[in-house]
């Protein structure tokens, strides 16, 4: 939050501080039961995925003629898809990219969001007028139809996916912070800051940007749910990410042909796509609740 | 207000403009070459030119943008498919009312069922019924639409045989499109409809409808219920967008021949001014439907309508730091 | 027979954070016609208080320990929902703080007041649309008003229509709840004349709750004062103000500036209000009291009477050593 | 003492979509320094805006202000932010004044960061006595502000303003949102901070019974004009304005033997958007006659340091 450490008293300070403000945050965090499930099955997602090749002995792209079309046994847990491979393999590896260009893509639509926002929302009048204008413009096409142009423009892969991500959601997280940071700076602590003697900067740094971070994180938590949903989507319709690298969405795809006959391909990734979800909309909320200092009880 | 609506009517041209733009721009940029692909492998040099000619592709971007803002605003000429050679406009005109039927009928069981259900959820706080919504709604919001358009189509066309999965021969053929477009938003609607009635009936207003003696029912009805639906319709409103941008996958999955899939079948064949043209109807829609939102709110909250009446001129912004002056001239 | 008499109620807010006692055993009595000042700091319990009358504590967190509460003889806390609803803005009706939030925003305000009057006397919509003018004029605004939304209203319009809606069913007895506290001081005397020609007009009797003794001298016939969800003092406004016993009477005086005497320094009371959730044993004033013995800090207080109905809860009054 | 702080004729106007509003009309005075000047009106009067443009918070759209006999209405960036050392503002709600993601150790020493003053170990030193100056434990150091209650969070404010040591102080209705008792004690203690540190004060409020208390002289503000200027006793002894009269009568006092001259005041006060050259307070005066609403009235001395601005001033006060 703060890095001043020229400053050694008050990184002392700040010691106790961090210490009492987020060891309130976190126990707030862990007595919302409902938001300790969301972060155990985020938590538990990240692991298995991270960490995909101890959880499993196959690769992820063996093929294996025989094995076609397996119902899940002993051997492989989840079944095997039309190729022979493991279905539990290849959504651990594919779990992995689906996690990446998510959380990539809520970190790089944020960031640029808050430059936008806090820009816009600071300096306002005319500033605020252009950028929001340009917003109003990139928000008339819906963000799924925006990440549909841009990803079919850039073509498919990990980064250019997540890029079309991020951009579609700019317009979103900008709005966010720029409301945040406009009630902030009309607030009387603000212009407490500046008969103090703070100038602009000062200001931004210290006292209006620090008071958007839970917010900001909310957001982006969230944001990570939204952007599965998008990603798998994406690559569902033939953008996104490219076989033979697994993702959620591109296994359903494949999947689709031979619904008729063998559900575990449908439903197996079905259930990893909604468990992410849930947990990122869980851990959000529950951040939501915990992170605001004003709430009680 | 008539002005005010006229205004924000005006606005949607320039919205309109930036839109078709960063649409263009966007496919104009795109790596590939369109005519090679509809050529077909052995085409000539001399073939190859006179194709670019006829579909205008040897021009630079100013003038191709030129020309189809030109076409797309004042003849609303949309240009032709690159692989069918058919007119854009007729197309999307043909199948439109399609998506915008399955649409219209998505937003209305969102709201009819996601609205009473948030509210008796409200109602009911902290009881057992409220619980299981609860948790409901939440696992609802975490499904992709397609996701549950693939579930439903195993469980209810494949192993219960109950409804059709392909086309839209029957009126049972549309239950299961509207139903998962439909599910995510109604889980949308019920989370907002309860906290906003949590809210609503926190408020000081209805402590005093109560200390009147009015009957509980009375209260909700008449008191909390009006005051629960702007944050509603601007929730419903947004997501008549995303049933928009989600048909493309969804007629896709159930094989239903509207927009979305049109748009599929452009994006697979690499069929810019199909894309081009999908987008900027879709995105003309959604300009139209946040100015309906913003009308209803006017219809329903009279501080609202009071200050887009009162707006002269610009529109402000509350950027200055103006002192409070209680009686504001409303005396 | 008193109109209202309150008799050890005991109210208290259960949360996971702990128990919220608000309201600690209060016994006050309203005769026919009287206005009772009940006075205290934000906390003290006050509005708790008025809302368990009108059975509006919110439940779950609330909760009504014990005690009765008879109006007109008949315990409300024994009243059926029905019951309470005919006696809600028909027998006792409430005007609260806050003007601005007290109307419903998207209502015309004749409509609110017309609401009242159709719930308790079933006359036409007509007819309520004629008396809920006709209340508007009462109050001092023009019957053409009626057809506006609050935001068209200034603060103090607002309150007078809140003031219309309340009277609209000439109660038996009017709950205020600081019903000034958010106007400006020309348009609170505005308010509280008409209140008290109103009152008098009507022969209703007034529960007014405030912090400020300025307007309980003004407006009062009776008057309670509270600390931490007990009357520490209640008795005639004359024997209050001319004589006040409890060392937390005596320091409310102290802490206002005095517009007629000139006074250097105010004498507040040290210390803060104990916090409900963890109120102290014995006398809850103690720890702040200037005469506090050991004794105090254990045991229970009980009211005790230093004169001809003037009760004083503090054992060193009563034992007549302050 | 000699004088501190001179306004000549400040305005602050602010464009709305209903109009110009006239804020602060006009306002002059002067204060000396070790006094204190109560400014007092209902909501609306523009005395918050007043505070805040003699600070150079808000810059004032005409007039003068000078400090110390050096005018700073029209000063650069850098000697604006210097004049932060001398002319402080405690702030009316203690909620909102603090920054929710500081403790108080921060909030007390953000000032003195700002100006980079002293070395880290003297700012704790510092804060841990202005936090006794003001009566805050040292156990709070680390607490932030949602701890607190009301009249804690207001010392901070104080130690806050107090921290670079300035000599000029305005405090825009620094109680109001307190209960009584806790009331008493901040009053208290800003009395007791002017007599050790001869701080001069701006007291801005609404309570007239507070502004009595603690200042030496008063301004009466109504809709951005100063109604009525002289020493406190003055004012509520010999009131001459009909504004102030009606306000002074208005005032629920807690005596109930006092029998008091009853000047009822109509109607509400309104917003000074685009006013008519006519006396701002016509629509509401009980002895308004022609010439009221054909001119403003001037701002005049009716007895030796008593200003008033009214056309019948003599007339109702039988001068």
């Amino acid at each position: 939050m703060k890095r001043n450490k020229s400053d050694a008293p008050s990184a002392l300070a700040d010691v106790t501080r961090k210490r009492g403000q987020w060891s309130d945050v976190l126990s707030r965090l862990f007595r919302n039961k409902i938001g300790l499930l969301g972060v155990i099955i985020v938590l538990l997602l990240v692991v298995l995925t991270v960490f995909a090749p101890l959880f499993t002995r196959y690769p992820y792209d063996a093929q294996s003629f025989p094995d076609r079309f397996k119902l899940p046994d002993a051997s492989h847990i989840m079944g095997t898809d039309n190729f022979g491979r493991d279905l539990w393999t290849r959504l651990l590896y594919g779990g992995r990219i689906s996690l990446l260009i998510a959380i990539l893509a809520s970190v790089i639509s944020n960031f640029i969001g808050v430059f936008i926002g806090s820009v816009s929302g600071y300096f306002g009048s005319k500033t605020d007028t252009v950028i929001m204008r340009a917003l109003d413009i990139l928000m008339a096409i819906p963000p799924l139809l925006l990440a549909i142009a841009i990803s079919s423009s850039l073509g498919s892969g990990p980064v250019n996916t997540a890029l079309a991500i991020s951009l579609s959601g700019i317009p979103y997280s900008a709005r966010i912070i720029r409301s945040t940071v406009m009630s902030i700076k009309d607030s009387e602590f603000v212009e407490a800051a500046r008969a103090t003697g703070s100038r602009h900067l000062r200001v931004i740094f210290r006292h209006i940007l620090p008071n958007t971070i839970a917010p900001l994180i909310v957001g982006a938590t969230l944001g990570i749910g939204a952007n599965i949903m998008a990603i798998s989507g994406l690559s569902f319709i033939g953008l996104g990410v490219h076989p033979p690298i697994p993702e959620w969405g591109s296994i359903l795809a494949d999947g689709r042909a031979y619904i008729r006959d063998f559900w575990p391909i449908i439903v197996f990734p079905s259930i990893f796509i909604m468990l992410t979800i849930l947990g990122f909309n869980l851990f959000g909320d529950a951040l939501r609740d915990a992170l605001d200092p004003r709430l009680k009880d | 207000m008539l002005v005010y609506a006229l205004k924000r009517l005006l606005w949607m041209l320039p919205v309109m403009l930036g839109v078709l733009i960063i649409v263009f721009t966007i496919t104009y940029f795109t790596p590939g070459d369109p005519i090679a692909a509809m050529l077909g492998p052995g085409y000539t040099p001399e073939r190859y030119a006179q194709k670019a000619a006829e579909l205008g592709l040897d021009q630079g971007y100013f003038i191709r943008l030129g020309k189809y803002i030109w076409n797309a605003f004042v003849r609303f000429d949309l240009g032709r498919s690159y692989l069918s050679n058919l007119s854009i406009s007729d197309e999307i005109a043909a199948r439109f009312p399609i998506t915008l039927c399955i649409g219209v009928l998505t937003i209305f069981v969102m709201a009819v069922v996601g609205m009473p259900l948030g509210i008796f959820s409200a109602i009911r706080q902290y009881g057992a019924a409220d619980a299981a919504l609860t948790v409901a709604a939440l696992v609802m919001n975490a499904i992709p639409a397609f996701v549950f358009a693939l579930l439903s189509l195993i469980l209810f066309g494949v192993v219960l045989r109950w409804l059709p999965v392909n086309g839209l021969g029957s009126w049972k053929a549309w239950i299961l499109p509207v139903v998962t477009s439909a599910l995510p938003g109604i889980a949308v609607v019920m989370r907002m409809s309860r906290t906003t009635m949590l809210e609503v009936i926190r408020q000081d207003y209805i402590r005093t409808a109560r200390s009147k003696g009015l009957k509980e029912g009375v209260i909700i009805r008449k008191h909390a219920l009006k005051n629960c639906l702007i944050p509603l319709i601007t929730v419903t409103g947004g997501f008549m967008t995303s049933v928009l941008a989600g048909s493309i996958i969804v007629e896709t999955i159930f094989g239903i021949p509207g927009l979305g899939m049109y748009l599929m079948g452009g994006i697979i064949g690499r069929d810019y001014p199909v894309i081009n043209g999908s987008v900027l109807l879709i995105s003309l829609i959604v300009c139209i439907l946040n100015l309906v939102v913003d009308l209803l709110y006017a219809m329903i909250d009279p501080r609202i309508k009071a200050q887009y009446s009162a707006k002269k001129g610009k529109i402000k912004k509350s950027g200055g730091t103006l002192p409070p002056v209680n009686e504001g001239g409303a005396a | 027979m008193s109109l209202l008499q309150i008799n050890d109620l005991t109210i208290h807010y259960v949360t996971r954070g702990g128990t919220v006692k608000a309201v600690n055993g209060i016994d006050l009595s309203i005769e026919a016609g009287r206005t009772l000042g009940l006075v205290g700091e934000t906390g003290a319990g006050k509005t708790t208080s008025a809302l368990g009358i009108l059975g509006l504590i919110p439940k779950p967190p609330g909760k009504i320990i014990s005690g009765q509460i008879l109006f007109e003889g008949a315990d409300l806390l024994k009243a059926s929902q029905g019951k309470m609803r005919m006696i809600r803005g028909n027998d006792i009706s409430m005007i609260y703080q806050d003007p601005m939030t007290a109307l419903n925003p998207i209502l015309r305000v004749g409509d609110q007041i017309s609401e009242v009057i159709i719930q308790h006397s079933g006359c036409s919509k007509a007819e309520a649309r004629e008396k809920s003018e006709g209340m508007l004029e009462t109050v001092g605004i023009r019957a053409e008003r009626a057809a506006d939304y609050p935001h068209q209203f200034s603060g103090g319009m607002k309150q007078r229509a809140v003031i219309a809606m309340a009277l609209a069913c000439n109660p038996k007895l009017l709950i205020a709840d600081e019903p000034t506290t958010a106007l400006d001081v020309t348009i609170q005397a505005q308010v509280l004349e008409m209140m008290r020609e109103l009152k008098d007009e009507l022969g209703s009797s007034m529960l007014l709750i405030t912090h400020d003794l300025g307007i309980v001298a003004e407006t009062c016939d009776d008057v309670a004062i509270m600390y931490a969800g007990e009357i520490v003092e209640i008795g005639a406004l004359e024997r209050i103000f001319h004589n006040p016993r409890h060392p937390y009477t005596l320091g409310l005086f102290g802490s206002i500036p005095s517009l007629d005497k000139d006074v250097r320094r105010l004498n507040p009371i040290p210390g803060l209000m104990p916090d409900p959730a963890d109120l102290p044993s014995g006398c809850k004033f103690h720890a702040r009291c200037a005469h506090a013995c050991d004794d105090c800090g254990s045991g229970s207080t009980e009211l005790c009477e230093t004169e001809r109905g003037h009760f004083v809860r503090c054992r060193r009054v009563a034992g007549g050593e302050i | 003492m000699g004088e501190l702080l001179r306004a000549e004729h400040l305005k602050k106007y602010f464009k709305t979509p209903s109009g110009v509003l006239h804020a602060v009309d006009d306002i002059s005075f002067s204060i000396d320094s070790g006094d204190t000047l109560g400014v007092v009106g209902e909501s609306g009067c523009g005395k918050s805006t007043l505070g805040r443009v003699i600070l150079k918070l808000i810059e004032p759209t005409d007039g003068r202000i000078i400090f110390e006999g050096r005018d700073i209405t029209r000063v650069t960036d850098k000697e604006n932010i210097e004049l932060r050392r001398k002319m402080q503002i405690i702030f009316q709600d203690p909620y909102s004044s603090l920054n929710p993601r500081m403790s108080v150790m921060d909030l007390i020493a953000d000032p003195l960061k700002t100006f980079r003053l002293q070395s880290s170990a003297d700012r704790r030193k510092k804060v841990f006595e202005l936090m006794d100056m003001v009566g805050l434990s040292r156990r709070f150091a680390s607490s932030y502000p949602h701890e607190l209650d009301g009249g804690r969070r207001q010392r901070i404010g104080v130690a806050r303003a107090l921290a670079l040591e300035p000599t000029f102080i305005v405090c825009d209705e620094p109680v109001s949102a307190l209960d009584v008792s806790i009331q008493a004690q901040i009053l208290n203690l800003l009395q007791d901070l002017q007599e050790q540190q001869g701080l001069t004060y701006i007291f801005v409020t609404h309570d007239l019974s507070v502004v009595k208390h603690i200042s030496t002289d008063i301004l009466v503000m109504y809709t951005g004009i100063m109604v009525e200027k002289c020493e406190a006793k003055e004012l509520f002894a010999k009131p001459m304005h009909p504004y102030t009269k009606g306000l002074l009568s208005a005032i629920p006092v807690p005596n109930i033997d006092r029998v008091r001259e009853k000047v009822a005041l109509r109607g509400e006060l309104t917003s000074p958007v685009e006013p008519k050259p006519e006396c701002r307070f016509v629509a509401r005066c009980p002895f308004a006659t022609d010439i009221c609403r054909r001119e403003p009235p001037t701002y005049s001395e009716v007895l030796a340091g008593h200003f008033v601005s009214c056309h019948n001033v003599r007339e109702i006060n039988g001068l």
